[in-house]
Formats: C-alpha cells, sequence, structure tokens
C-alpha cells in the first residue's frame, strides 16, 4: 500500500478528476465523459453522506473518554452520548417519523437553533451601539449609511422620514451593491486560483499529505 | 448576440479564456518561485500579539478554522494557514490550544485537516505530548450547536485570545462579542460582509475578505502560495481593464466587449 | 450615557418586541418592485409548468419566513395544472414542510397521515411529491442538475415509490424544470442558479433571510436570479400581495418600533460620548 | 394524563429548558442550565445529521443499486468509496482514507469553482459595465457611474502586491471610505433580518405553539432562581456542576 503514501499517486489522481470536471462543462464531448462526470458528482454526495459518520464516531470517542476518565462535569458528555445515539438508533433502527425522533428534534433541535439566531439581534444591538459612535470619518460614514437606510425599512420609518426611502435606496444599489460585487468577485478569483493550485500539485495538504508541507514550510 | 466557436459549449468562451489564463499565469508563478512583493497585513501583527498576551497572562489561546460550509474553499485554506500558524506558535509558547471543529454538514473534511495540521505543527516543534486531541473536539455538523458549544469552551476557559478566520456566517457576532464579553482578544476574518460592521465593533482586529487569504498566504510562507496572491492581483487589473473598456464602449453605444463577456 | 450595561439595551429590546407583538398598532407598508416582480412571476405560471420549491432554511430562518413559505406555497399550488416538487438541503427542513403543508392542505379521503394531503385541490403523487433531504447541498445540485433522475431516486422522503408521478408527466431531465424557488438560510438558492440558471436558463427565486438580502441583492440586479423576496419584510409584502393572512404582517410593527430604537441609541450614544469626553477634557 | 399531553407538555418544558438555557448566555456567567442546553443540542444535532444523510443512502442510493446491480456498478464503487472514508477515524487505516477524501476535495473545488467563474466573475463584471451616455434622466447617470466608480475604488482597496502610493493611495483611501458606507448600509440590513428572527421566536411563545405560558414561566423562573441561588448560595455545588 505504498502507493498510497506517495504524493505522485494523488497529483495524477487530482489532475484526472479535475479534467473530467472541467471538459464536459466547457466543451461539447461525447456521452461517455458527461457520464464520467455524473459519477463524480454523484460519487461526492455519497461521500459526503458518509462523512457525517466520522463527527459522530470521533464524537463518541471523546464523550466516552470523558466519562470513563470521571473528567469535571462528565455528567453533559453523557448527555451527548444518550441524546446522539438515542437519535442515531431510533431514526434508522426504528423509522425517522418515530414520535420519539421527532421529540427529541422538536424538543432541542429546532428551539435551540431558533434561539440562537434570535440572541444575535441582542448581540448586534450591543455592538451596534458601540459601532456607531461617530469619533473618525470611518465611523460617520458606517452611521450615516446605516441611519439611512435603518430609516427606509422601517414601515413608520417610510411616514416619518420620506425623504430617507430614495437615499436608502440608492446607497443600497450603488455603494453596498459595488462593495459586495467586489468581495465576490475577489473571493472567487482566490477560489479559481485555488482549484488551480490543486491541480498543479501545490496544495496537497488539502488531501491529507500535511507533513510534507508543514516540514516545507518550516525549511 | 454571441460567439460560438465549436466544439466549445454555447456561452461558456469567455469562461474558458478566463480560466486559462489564470492557468497560465499561476504555472509560471509556481514555476519561477520569484517571491514578490507583499503588502504585510496588519493581522499578522494582531496575531503575534494575540499569542504574546496569552503567554504573558498564562491562558490558553481559542482558535477555529471557521465553519467551511461549502466545503474546502480559499477562505477555508486561509483559516487552516492561520490555524497552523497559530498552532505553531502555541507549541512553541507551551499555550494550551482550543479548537472546536464543525459548523456546518461539510465540515468534516475540515475537522481531519486541521488536526492534521495541528498535530503536525506540534511535532515540528518538538512538542508532541503536548497535543491533545481532545482540545479539538468535534461539536456538531450544525452551525448554531457548534456556535453555542464554541460560546460555552469560551465562558469556561476564558481563552486570553480567540482567533476566528474563514467562513464565518451569522455566528460570527454571536461567539465574537461572547470573546470580547470574556476577556479575550478577538481577531476575526471573514467573507460575510454584513457582519463586519459589527465583527469591527466586537473584534479588536477584522479581516476583510481577501485580507484573509492574503494573511493565510503570508503566514504560510509558502512561495506557490505568496505568488498566487500576485496572480490574482493580476486577474483583477484585467478585469478592471474590461471593465473600464466596456464601460467606454457602451457609453458610444458600442457592445463588443459584452458580447465577448456573453460568449 | 456612554457606558451603559449592555443587559440593559438586552432587556429593552425583548420588552419592547413582546409588547408590540401583543398589541400591534397597525402601520402601513409600502411594496417593493423586486417582490411585486416576484410575485407576478408566479402569478404567470402555465398549467404544465414544473417547480422545484427547495427549502435550504433551517428551524431559526424558519421564524423569519414562515410568512414567505406560506404564502408563495399557497400561491403556487392556487395555479391551475403546476407541477410541483419539494426538495430539501437542510436536515431540519422535512419536519417544517410537514407543518406547512398541514396549515394549508387537508388529509386526502382515505389517508391519515403525510404524506397524503391535498393542497388547493393538488393531489400528493398525482399534483406534487415530496422528495425530502439530500446530503451535499451543491454537490447534489450539481448532480441533480447533471442526472436529473438519478439524483433524485424514486423513492420519496417516506420511502413511497413516485416514480409514476415522473413518468407520467414526463420529467426527465434538468431543463424540464420552469421555476425554482429556495427558501434559504444557506445559498441554495445560490446553487441553483449556478446548475440550473447558468446551465439551462431555468429562473431562481430566492426568499432569504436578513444576512443574505446584500448578497442576494447583487445576484438580483446582475440578473442571476430572476426574482427575490427579502427577509421578513419581503415576506410580508408578499403576504399582502397575495392576501394571505397572519405571520409576517403583524410582526411588521414591532420590527419598525425596535429599529427606531437602534436610531435612538445611535443618537444618544453620540450624544452621550460626546459629553462625556467634553465633561472629562473640562475636568 | 393522556400520551399527547405527557408528548406535548414533555415538548414544551425541554423546549423552555433550551430556549432559556441558551438565553442564559446574555448575562455573561456560566449557568449548568446553558451547559444542559449546548451540550442536548450538540448531541441531537449529531444524531439528527448521521440519521438524514444514512436515510438519504438507503432511501436513494439502495434501491438503485438493488434495481439492477449490473448496471449500476458505477454506484457500488462510489459506496465503497464512502465506506473508506469511515477509515479515517482509526490510524492505521488512515491512508485508505486519502482516495475518498481527495476525490471529494478534488471534485468539490472543481465543480463549484467552474460554475463561479460565471455567477461570480464574468456575470458581476458584465452587469457592472453600464452605459454613462445617452441615457434617460441624469439620476440614471448618477447611478451608473456610482456604481462603476464605486467598483473600480473598492478593487484598488484589495491589491496586494503592489506598493500603495501616489494617485494609487488615493483610490486606494476612497476605496476604504466607500467600504465603511457599505458596512453601514448592510448593518442595517442584517439588522432588520435579525429581528424578524427574535420577533419569529417570541411570536412562537405567544401564539398556540406553545399551548400553556403558565408552564413557561413557571419553568423560567425555576431556571432563574436556581442559578441566582447557585451563583450567591452553592458556588461549590456551581463548580461541580461546571463542565470542563
Amino acid at each position: 500500500m505504498s502507493i498510497l503514501r506517495r504524493k505522485e499517486f494523488f497529483v495524477v489522481m487530482i489532475v484526472f478528476i479535475s479534467i473530467f470536471i472541467y471538459i464536459p462543462y466547457f466543451f461539447e464531448v461525447p456521452q461517455a465523459l458527461t457520464n464520467l462526470e455524473n459519477w463524480f458528482m454523484d460519487t461526492i454526495v455519497i461521500i459526503a453522506a458518509f462523512a457525517v459518520w466520522v463527527g459522530f464516531i470521533t464524537a463518541t470517542r471523546r464523550e466516552v473518554v470523558r466519562i470513563q476518565r470521571r473528567r469535571k462535569g462528565w455528567f453533559y458528555a453523557v448527555v451527548i452520548l444518550v441524546l446522539s445515539w438515542a437519535m442515531v438508533v431510533i431514526g434508522l433502527g426504528v423509522s425517522k417519523t418515530n414520535v420519539i425522533f421527532e421529540f427529541l428534534q422538536y424538543a432541542f433541535v429546532l428551539p435551540g437553533d431558533s434561539t440562537i439566531y434570535a440572541i444575535l439581534v441582542f448581540y448586534l444591538t450591543s455592538a451596534g451601539a458601540r459601532a456607531f459612535r461617530v469619533n473618525s470619518l470611518e465611523s460617520a460614514l458606517l452611521t450615516f449609511g446605516a441611519l439611512f437606510v435603518l430609516l427606509k425599512q422601517a414601515p413608520l420609518g417610510e411616514v416619518l422620514a420620506p425623504w430617507a426611502g430614495p437615499m436608502a435606496i440608492y446607497l443600497q444599489d450603488t455603494i453596498a451593491m459595488a462593495a459586495t460585487r467586489v468581495f465576490s468577485v475577489s473571493l472567487a478569483i482566490g477560489s479559481v486560483v485555488l482549484a488551480i493550485r490543486l491541480m498543479l500539485g501545490q496544495e496537497m495538504a488539502l488531501v491529507g499529505l500535511v507533513r510534507r508541507v508543514a516540514s516545507r514550510e518550516e525549511e | 448576440m454571441v460567439i460560438h466557436i465549436s466544439p466549445i459549449v454555447e456561452g461558456k468562451l469567455s469562461g474558458l479564456i478566463f480560466f486559462l489564463v489564470a492557468l497560465a499565469l499561476t504555472a509560471y508563478y509556481v514555476q519561477n518561485k520569484k517571491v514578490p512583493y507583499i503588502r504585510r497585513v496588519p493581522a499578522i501583527d494582531a496575531i503575534e500579539e494575540g499569542i504574546g498576551r496569552a503567554t504573558e497572562l498564562g491562558k490558553p489561546v481559542i482558535a477555529s478554522p471557521g465553519m467551511s460550509p461549502s466545503g474546502i474553499g480559499a477562505s477555508t485554506v486561509a483559516g487552516l494557514s492561520i490555524l497552523s500558524y497559530t498552532a505553531k506558535l502555541c507549541a512553541r509558547n507551551d499555550l494550551r490550544l482550543l479548537s472546536p471543529m464543525g459548523g456546518s454538514a461539510e465540515s468534516y473534511t475540515t475537522m481531519e485537516l486541521a488536526r492534521d495540521l495541528v498535530e503536525t505543527q506540534y511535532k515540528l516543534e518538538g512538542k508532541e505530548a503536548a497535543f491533545n486531541i481532545d482540545d479539538m473536539p468535534f461539536f456538531s455538523g450544525r452551525q448554531f450547536a457548534w456556535a453555542s458549544a464554541y460560546c460555552g469552551m469560551m465562558l469556561r476557559e476564558k481563552p486570553a485570545t480567540n482567533i476566528m478566520v474563514g467562513v464565518q456566517y451569522a455566528s460570527a457576532v454571536y461567539i465574537s462579542e461572547v470573546g470580547h464579553e470574556v476577556g479575550a482578544m478577538v481577531i476575526s476574518g471573514t467573507t460575510y460582509l454584513s457582519n463586519i460592521a459589527c465583527l469591527a465593533a466586537s473584534s479588536d482586529y477584522v479581516m476583510i475578505g481577501e485580507e484573509m487569504l492574503a494573511a493565510g498566504a503570508y503566514l504560510s510562507r509558502d512561495p506557490g502560495q505568496l505568488a498566487t496572491i500576485r496572480t490574482q492581483d493580476i486577474m483583477k487589473m484585467v478585469l478592471i481593464g474590461i471593465l473600464i473598456l466596456g464601460v467606454i464602449t457602451l457609453s458610444f453605444a458600442n457592445e463588443a466587449v459584452i458580447t465577448l463577456l456573453s460568449s | 450615557m456612554a457606558h451603559i450595561d449592555r443587559r440593559i439595551y438586552y432587556a429593552a429590546v425583548f420588552l419592547l418586541t413582546a409588547l408590540l407583538l401583543i398589541y400591534p398598532l397597525g402601520l402601513p407598508l409600502a411594496i417593493s418592485p423586486e417582490v411585486r416582480h416576484t410575485y407576478e412571476m408566479v402569478e404567470n405560471l402555465k398549467p404544465g409548468d414544473l417547480v422545484i420549491i427547495n427549502f435550504c432554511l433551517s428551524a431559526s430562518g424558519y421564524q423569519q419566513l414562515q410568512g414567505a413559505c406560506n404564502s408563495m406555497i399557497d400561491h403556487v399550488f392556487q395555479k391551475e395544472g403546476v407541477l410541483v416538487i419539494f426538495t430539501m438541503t437542510a436536515d431540519q427542513a422535512p419536519i417544517m414542510l410537514e407543518g406547512i403543508i398541514a396549515n394549508n392542505g387537508e388529509l386526502m379521503a382515505g389517508y391519515s397521515d403525510y404524506p397524503y394531503y391535498e393542497i388547493n385541490g393538488k393531489q400528493y403523487g398525482v399534483d406534487y411529491v415530496n422528495m425530502g433531504y439530500y446530503p451535499g447541498l451543491f454537490k447534489w445540485i450539481a448532480s441533480l442538475s447533471a442526472d436529473f433522475r438519478t439524483a433524485l431516486g424514486n423513492n420519496d422522503w417516506y420511502g413511497v415509490d413516485v416514480s409514476e408521478f415522473f413518468d407520467s408527466h414526463d420529467i426527465n431531465h434538468a431543463r424540464d424544470v420552469d421555476l425554482v424557488i429556495s427558501f434559504d438560510s444557506d445559498d441554495g438558492a445560490g446553487d441553483f442558479m449556478n446548475y440550473f440558471f447558468l446551465e439551462y436558463g431555468t429562473p431562481v427565486v430566492q426568499s432569504q433571510i436578513g444576512v443574505m438580502v446584500a448578497g442576494a441583492k447583487v445576484q438580483y440586479n446582475a440578473g442571476n436570479y430572476a426574482g427575490i423576496v427579502p427577509s421578513i419584510r419581503g415576506a410580508a409584502e408578499y403576504q399582502f400581495l397575495a392576501n394571505y393572512p397572519g405571520y409576517a404582517l403583524t410582526q411588521m410593527d414591532a420590527f419598525s418600533v425596535v429599529q427606531f430604537f437602534l436610531i435612538l441609541l445611535m443618537v444618544l450614544g453620540n450624544v452621550g460620548y460626546y459629553g462625556y469626553t467634553r465633561h472629562q477634557k473640562e475636568a | 394524563m393522556r400520551m399527547v399531553d405527557l408528548y406535548n407538555g414533555g415538548i414544551l418544558i425541554l423546549s423552555t429548558v433550551t430556549t432559556f438555557g441558551l438565553y442564559m448566555i446574555l448575562s455573561g456567567v456560566d449557568s449548568p442550565w446553558f451547559a444542559f442546553a449546548e451540550h442536548a443540542f450538540v448531541g441531537t444535532a449529531i444524531g439528527l445529521s448521521v440519521v438524514v444523510a444514512t436515510d438519504y443512502i438507503f432511501r436513494t442510493i439502495i434501491p438503485r443499486i438493488l434495481s439492477n446491480p449490473a448496471a449500476n456498478w458505477p454506484t457500488i464503487v462510489s459506496v465503497i468509496l464512502g465506506l473508506m472514508m469511515i477509515l479515517r477515524v482509526h490510524s492505521s487505516t488512515v491512508h485508505l482514507a486519502r482516495i475518498p477524501i481527495t476525490i471529494a476535495t478534488a471534485a468539490g473545488i472543481a465543480v463549484s469553482v467552474r460554475a463561479e467563474i460565471f455567477s461570480g466573475i464574468i456575470n458581476q463584471i458584465k452587469a457592472t459595465i453600464l452605459p454613462l451616455m445617452g441615457l434617460g434622466t441624469w439620476w440614471d447617470f448618477v447611478v451608473n457611474v456610482t456604481v462603476v466608480l464605486s467598483v473600480l475604488f473598492v478593487f484598488t482597496f484589495y491589491f496586494y502586491t503592489t506598493e500603495i502610493k501616489g494617485p494609487l493611495q488615493t483610490a486606494n483611501k476612497i476605496g476604504r471610505y466607500i467600504l465603511y458606507l457599505a458596512f453601514g448600509v448592510l448593518f442595517a440590513q442584517t439588522y432588520m433580518g435579525r429581528l424578524g428572527l427574535l420577533l419569529g421566536l417570541l411570536q412562537s411563545f405567544i401564539q398556540p405553539y406553545y399551548p400553556n405560558g403558565a408552564v413557561t414561566v413557571v419553568v423560567v423562573v425555576v431556571m432563574i432562581v436556581s442559578t441566582w441561588l447557585l451563583h450567591k448560595r452553592y458556588p461549590e455545588l456551581l463548580e461541580k456542576l461546571t463542565p470542563e
């Protein structure tokens, strides 16, 4: 199995995969190539579905160790273990429409998710109140932009300050849009270049060949 | 109207040209190995200061490569580079490094890579025994479960520094505000533009979008990665050129550039 | 004023919202052009059109978009002869969709459980199917656009074979889809845009949570999205257009007032800050 | 008491505990309720992901293979690759997991990048190419000029390999100011979204989803009082109840 430890094997594999994904996208190709491309896309979905188990197994292992060693607060580890295993056993063993499975979702997952999102409004209010303290040109611009949009968005604002609307729309559709656009373009360029570097065998850390890369940095 | 050259799929010509130009430039810079000039991003000083602070206070450091919601992308790679650099400094200064993993349904591969990277850095510093995989726990593939566990960890461990660079969604403000509350120095980097105003208020240092990629490349000290930044700059200049040309020609009712881009 | 305990902010926001939800004021609302455009797009669906309604929505996002989800789904189901496929790319979504279906439809005669509900005269398995959750997000959407039937499979979320639905309507390729509507707290519509709009020109409509509005507007202006229903505000507008009562519409008052509270805080914060610094200088 | 009541009552009590337990982080101190809610949330979230992902395999992939194993051999290969991914958890089989990781990473990046070239770069630039002459009204002109100039200035903010001096420095500075103005605007938009989420959550407490307000109030009071007592009277117990 020594071939699995060689960098060249993986470079060839990456180049092979990349070519079969890019070529059918840009060129009109025979059906066989398209089928291969479809197989790759199908396969990565299946791999993603199995990868979930890696997280589950490592989490289980960690919590078991916490309980075995009676670490401080080990009973919380029991909570994680019992709930995650209960979900898996009931959901897969019985059915995903089982009463207890849905009960656990309604009791923990749904309220947990909603709560954290709602908590953000509190943090945003306090962070906002601090961010909008005008003490430099930057913060003045920040405040100015936020003020107009807040005035426009609240339905009440449209009645009390009708002049804020057009200004806010102007800012949203020009300045904010331009900034977001450059942001997305520059990140997209970053992704394209990363993909090319991967194809050229420059990012082997990303496929698990970490040590070689880390030691090269050290040189 | 579009230009159509068989066998290129209709409407894909411009993308193909863009891709090939990027490929040629990257290949050239990878071959060349010449390290270009790079503006030092202030974030790097911030990271070093953060580690220094933790050493002084004798408290742990908490760092995360983000939640990588769409698998491994450019921002996640930058996050991993910064995590790896942080791990190196932590190992060198005998600091405990906490790193909550997870955050999205695609974070499993990122988690494995991050664990490998951190472990390798500890090994390279000769502090293999100091690495503890339990300090890099998996907090589920769900954004908010991960975020609340992250915050719980901060409440209990009271880290001196919180470095959160990578893809961060809404939970970034939550994490950085709690970090601010427990007295940690917060260094954040995000691709989520709408969060930045708030992150700026609750963090000590924010990396804005691509700044993160530059910092990651700078810290990796890998000439290839640094050259990438040069490639990106050139691509941006090319796009600016196309943009100016397009605006001018379109103002005179000539749609040549639009046609080319649509091809 | 410069140093208020932040917990006071929290309490104030909490009280204001709770009060206004119990005692709404009934403030007026203006309709934005993008929501009107989206409404008309759904309104113009023809018999035989195939719509994918995708949920990339977590429970948290559902709190915000329930007005949009319910009113838009109700609207699509009112259009005669329109076929609907529900898909999900977020794992909490199935349980939420069950709620929406129960809310807008009723059990078909002879059945006692999901998925057999009739919504505005559309029968399960005949006019619509619920294919449930698929892992992989953009990877799955890419594979859906490349190989439609294989990526969907033949079994719906409840494990029932629904290949009859696809065969009888001759649905075999991603090209057969005429509209994609995605309710998003993660970027599902963005992926549908990448693989459906860019490949086949299928129009994509996104209803998204607040954080994503800025990014979505950019895509809408660049012509990548055919329509957007931004956040709770857009939901309220859509409900108003579709004449669908409840949800977002009742939330708009609290919404207005708390935003004013933030404006007030910004002003007070600045006044307090300057007062404070001047006070310090004088001392 | 009927089963249905027991079921709904259980959901009501546990979801209140989860919700307000997580809210307790706003007070800035750790509480056993927060720790419980957090761990329960993580546990169920891990379980849910495993169930829905595996269910996909059983619901879609396995029937596909069984329908015609000979013709669907590529799918069998995919499943084997997926299973190899799980080998990642043991140190002796780590290297076998590198094959699926490589496929997932390489194909994943390639699939997303090839579309991003168009949606993220080319269509965006195309949308920014706006005419500056021959427009209907002066307002259109102002809007177009602002968009084009803002994009150009913000681009200069993101140059890293060029020394920032001379006219570039001015452009860089203007780009920075434009960014800050945009942050303000975007913050306001975000705030609106978050507010919507809070409203939705509060509404769900007021409306019949939570049938019994009294139970909610009792649970919340118990949680607050017990946390207060732990902090004031029984710090040793609190210490014991705090995970590491």
